[in-house]
């Protein structure tokens, strides 16, 4: 079962092709992911990663490559492209702009009920929906969406994409914009989604500390390309990388890497507090 | 002449109408000042009423009791508000919801139009404002080609072109990615060191350390006042407010708890380095001997 | 609380709608694919009548001139090349949304927005025919016309966008325990 | 395969061409005028020969601004079809009661006479002509110097206390949140699809469903662009902006030879087409 449940291979895509603003954003990118993996891409803007993650829900086609999604070949003409956006969920950046119904409930069901279900299943899907994010079901159905806070509209604006009950879940930014507390619980979120339901996720991200708390493994782009992947620890040991694509690392990380330029002898990869706290408490005396 | 703070803030309430009934009270006998030349951080979460707060700074909202006088020009009074408005400058959140122009060099001139800066003496204000935050070369550039970064560092701009004693940022890092975040910082800090007064409301706590002082809001009131380093040793009360402490500080209270010699109120890399160096130095002299 | 002349609130708000007049105008989200003898029902005027209804007759009235000159500078067919037939008739809808929905708001805010969405977009199709009329584009029978096929589809449409974007924003919301589908 | 989804390309607003002709060198005030003063000539010319005539100088203009006349033809293309029904609504239907109106043909309430072949030919060309100066002006003028230069020629009308300057600001604000909705837009459209979202899918006739079905794209379309009024506002008042209240000007146009010669070409132009009595 080491099939990757996601793969891709030389994928290209030209903007605005064969116009005067033509522009190209993939210049064959590869990458390979497992079942219930959660992979972070990073990199700095204009590097091609919105653009990347849109061709994983048929948004975008491969121009010249190959994407290959959980058995559903993307180049093929005869692609079934509603039944890979029920596999696919992707929540775009400031999803909660995107609400329109006036109530909860109605705007989470709005995808099930496009995909024709009976309103059984479909109000079973709301509520498990809305439970994953941490919204009760009985009472918040019938809550206007404009009322909401920031951060409990992009809660409902989840639960809207989880509602399909998607294999994958991709996420531009998931917390662009949030408080601390709000970004804290959609993190838990996205994690308990990930360890207690399966579900693959897929999330780009510029806040390092946030990737450092969920991903297995990161995947860094620069101009158009991925240029290396690792598991964060990986990623956060090499210095080179960090310097070159400009990466933000965590202030763990940062703290652990002026220690080993001073000389002192530290895993520079360990990016949570009590890892760090402890890397550095070996240096100190007894 | 005594120092006469450039900002004060007296017992300020203030509350919105939800409905012809209902209010909700969102600020309560707030209090504090400014002195010319400080970098003030107000920190708290979403809904603490620290974006009111600000609000009420530049006379955008009027206190319903109490008074904000900026150099002594009460807020409330409406003759003088352009007065106060080009003393107290302010920096919203959303980069692209401040611009108006549609060229970059034209919305900087929007706010000299609007307090009547003679035509003469508006391009060289506008060369020095777009200089002071690196964005000369997009002076010509419609501000749609900018990113979040550089149109937030335009509003900024356009700001300081008018010459204010005060800057207020309120939340302008939070849409930024962290490259936009990181010029915007430097900027500010670069202000500061030139003497402009600077208060900037946020919820990131990373954002506070340079500041000179911390007004911690919660639920309206203001629930905690002092240094950063004050601030950030008071982990447990600022996590039951829903506000992060720097992982440095978190690291180095972790450290003083094993080795008390450690000091606990390091609060960035440099300072959590020059503990370990300090106290390793320590160690091997006194190997040596 | 009254205020004469324009506000900063009215220049914004004539903007932002302003600006999506335009939009609609040059991209196909304008069109709603109904049964029409142009083969859809446009929206475009509805920022004008939305305008009109939020901040008054004198914000329709320049959202209505944005609209014009958009659909003028925009045209593809003779009949909106002229500035009498693209122009001059948008400057009034915002003026007849103004005067229903005030005239309406004390009896009930939803029928007075309904209605204003109504009497707004068939101002336009009858403004809009009359003028073609007046210019010689069109006889007075394919006229009338053009007013009873497209005019009035239109007008439905324009009804319920306009109430949906109006007490959205408004905050008028579900009234009192409004049940989502799914209860 | 392009994307359905790339809606920025689509939006022609500002079709401004960086050149550096004489005409792109224009003072706005002066472009918009003469623009002005011609179209109303080319309004009220009804002769054969005066329409070739402004038809050929609105040619010409396109060789003076340096851009390809190209442009200006695909300008019609759309057109065509509509201009083909039109004109044979025209030629059918017009009627002109005048002794020298000869009848060619007529069939019941049809007929086609002197007076409304005139008239279709005297409409195509005055079409073309308008489509091509007005491409020219949009062409070679950015829609921030059309603004500025609006506002200058209507500032007289202060005088009669019409906000002028309230007025090219709402202009100015439209302009600059076009491409931002578009790209807000774009996202949106991407989103809904995402979410299951189809458009145009109800029976022909059940205008109510095909309506709401466009309301995912609708609604939040007018909501962030009023959200984003709210914040814009603030910031406006926060830079000190009072409606109505004198301030400053940072453009200053000052025209030299040129426009006062454009202007007068264009009033020569009117004369030439409007007041010689041509023979057809």
């Amino acid at each position: 079962m080491n099939q990757p449940i996601l793969s891709v291979k030389d994928l290209t895509y030209v903007y605005m092709k064969s116009t005067p603003l033509e522009h190209q954003a993939l210049l064959g990118v590869n990458m390979e992911i497992t079942e219930g993996e959660i992979v972070a891409i990073i990199g700095h803007t204009g590097c091609g990663k919105s653009t990347l993650i849109q061709h994983f829900n048929g948004i975008h086609f491969p121009q010249t490559g190959h994407v290959m999604i959980n058995g559903m070949d993307l180049t093929k003409p005869k692609l079934d492209v509603k039944s890979l956006r029920r596999q696919v969920g992707l929540v775009f950046q400031n999803p909660e702009d995107q609400l329109f119904e006036k109530l909860v409930g109605d705007d989470i069901a709005y995808g099930p009920f496009k995909m024709k279900l009976p309103l059984e299943e479909v109000r079973e899907r709301v509520k498990w929906a809305m439970e994953m994010v941490g919204l009760p079901f009985d009472e918040m159905k019938d809550r206007a969406t404009f009322a909401l806070s920031g951060g409990q509209k992009r809660k409902v604006a989840l639960a809207g994409v989880l509602a399909l009950r998607p294999k994958i879940l991709v996420l531009d930014e998931p917390t662009a914009g949030l408080d601390p507390k709000s970004r804290r619980e959609l993190l838990e979120k996205i994690k308990k989604l990930n360890q207690e339901e399966g579900i693959t996720v897929i999330f780009v991200s510029h806040n390092m500390e946030e990737v450092a708390y969920l991903a297995d493994r990161i995947y860094v782009m620069a101009g158009g390309k991925e240029v290396c992947h690792g598991t964060p620890e990986e990623i956060f040991t090499n210095p080179e990388i960090i310097l070159q694509h400009r990466i933000g690392t965590p202030e763990t990380v940062r703290t652990l890497h002026r220690l080993h330029e001073e000389g002192y002898a530290v895993n520079t990869g360990r990016f949570r507090v009590e890892d760090a706290s402890t890397e550095i408490r070996k240096l100190l005396p007894e | 002449m005594a120092n006469e703070p450039l900002l004060q803030v007296e017992d300020v309430s203030y509350s919105y109408k939800i409905n012809s009934k209902e209010t909700l009270q969102v600020l309560t006998d707030v209090s504090f000042s400014v002195q010319k030349g400080e970098y003030v951080a107000i920190i708290g979460h979403n809904g603490s009423g620290k974006s009111t707060l600000s609000k009420l700074l530049n006379g955008i909202l009027v206190p319903e009791k109490g008074q904000v006088r900026v150099k002594n020009l009460l807020t409330s009074d409406r003759t003088q508000i352009k007065e106060i408005r080009r003393t107290v400058g302010m920096v919203f959140q959303h980069p692209d919801n401040q611009i108006v122009a549609t060229i970059v060099e034209d919305d900087i001139a929007f706010g000299l139009e609007n307090i009547g800066v003679p035509h003469d003496e508006m391009d060289a204000r506008i060369t020095g404002a777009l200089e002071a935050v690196g964005m000369s070369e997009y002076r010509y550039r419609p501000p749609h080609h900018l990113s979040g970064g550089q149109k937030q560092r335009v509003a900024i701009a356009g700001i300081l072109a008018m010459q204010p004693e005060c800057l207020v940022l309120d939340e302008a890092t939070s849409m930024l990615d962290s490259y936009g975040r990181d010029d915007v910082l430097a900027i500010m800090r670069k202000l500061h060191e030139n003497g402009m007064t600077i208060i900037t409301v946020t919820h990131h706590m990373n954002e506070v350390i340079e500041a000179d002082r911390v007004i911690v809001i919660a639920e309206g009131k203001i629930a905690m006042v002092g240094s950063p380093r004050e601030i950030f040793m008071r982990q447990q009360e600022l996590e039951s407010l829903h506000l992060d402490v720097p992982d440095c500080s978190r690291i180095a209270k972790v450290l003083h708890q094993e080795v008390s010699s450690f000091n606990a109120t390091a609060m960035n890399p440099e300072e959590i380095v020059s503990e370990v160096k300090r106290l390793t130095h320590v160690n091997q002299e006194e190997s040596k001997s | 609380m009254v205020e004469r002349g324009l506000t900063v609130r009215k220049i914004v708000i004539a903007g932002v709608l302003g600006a999506i007049a335009i939009l609609l105008g040059v991209t196909r989200i304008g069109y709603i694919p109904v049964p029409t003898p142009a083969g859809n029902a446009t929206i475009m005027h509805i920022p004008v009548i939305i305008g009109a209804i939020m901040e008054g007759w004198g914000v329709g009235m320049i959202i209505g001139l944005i609209f014009g000159v958009s659909s003028f500078l925009n045209a593809t067919v003779v009949l909106f090349k002229d500035p009498l037939v693209a122009i001059l008739p948008r400057l009034l809808i915002g003026v007849f949304a103004y005067i229903t929905y005030v005239g309406l708001k004390n009896f009930n805010q939803y029928v007075a927005i309904g209605m204003a969405g109504f009497v707004g977009s068939l101002s336009n199709t009858i403004l809009v025919m009359t003028m073609a009329v007046v210019q010689n584009y069109l006889v007075p029978g394919a006229a009338i016309a053009v007013v009873l096929t497209q005019g009035i589809p239109e007008a439905i449409v324009s009804v319920i966008v306009t109430l949906a974007v109006v007490t959205t924003w408004k905050k008028l919301g579900p009234s009192g325990k409004q049940k989502s589908k799914i209860s | 395969m392009s994307s359905p989804f790339e809606l920025t390309r689509n939006i022609t607003i500002g079709q401004y061409l960086v050149r550096n002709s004489i005409i792109h060198k224009l003072d706005p005030r002066f472009k918009l005028a003469s623009f002005a003063i011609l179209l109303v000539g080319i309004a009220i010319c009804d002769s054969y020969i005066g329409n070739l005539i402004g038809l050929f100088l609105s040619i010409y203009l396109f060789h003076l601004a340096s851009i390809p006349v190209s442009y200006g033809v695909s300008g019609l293309k759309p057109a065509i079809p509509f201009m083909i029904i039109i004109g044979l609504m025209q030629l059918f239907l017009y009627k002109e009661m005048s002794p020298d109106n000869v009848i060619y043909w007529q069939l019941g309430f049809l007929e086609v006479s002197s007076a409304s072949i005139k008239i279709v030919i005297i409409s195509v060309l005055r079409f073309m002509q308008i489509i091509f100066l007005s491409s020219i002006l949009t062409l070679s003028t950015s829609t921030t110097e059309i603004t500025r230069g609006l506002e200058r020629l209507l500032s007289p009308l202060q005088k009669v206390k019409f906000p002028v300057h309230a007025f090219s600001l709402i202009i100015t604000i439209a302009i600059r949140f076009v491409p931002t909705f578009a790209m807000e837009m774009e996202k949106m459209m991407k989103a809904q699809a995402s979410r299951g979202a189809e458009f145009g899918t109800g029976a022909w006739w059940q205008i109510i469903k095909r309506t709401t079905e466009m309301f995912p794209l609708i609604i939040p379309l007018f909501n962030v662009a009023l959200a984003r009024g709210e914040d814009l506002i603030l910031a406006m008042e926060a830079r000190c902006y009072t409606p109505g209240s004198s301030r400053t000007v940072y453009t200053q146009y000052k025209a030299n030879g040129n426009d006062y010669v454009a202007l007068l070409v264009s009033v020569g132009i009117v004369f030439v087409l409007v007041f010689i009595p041509y023979p057809w």
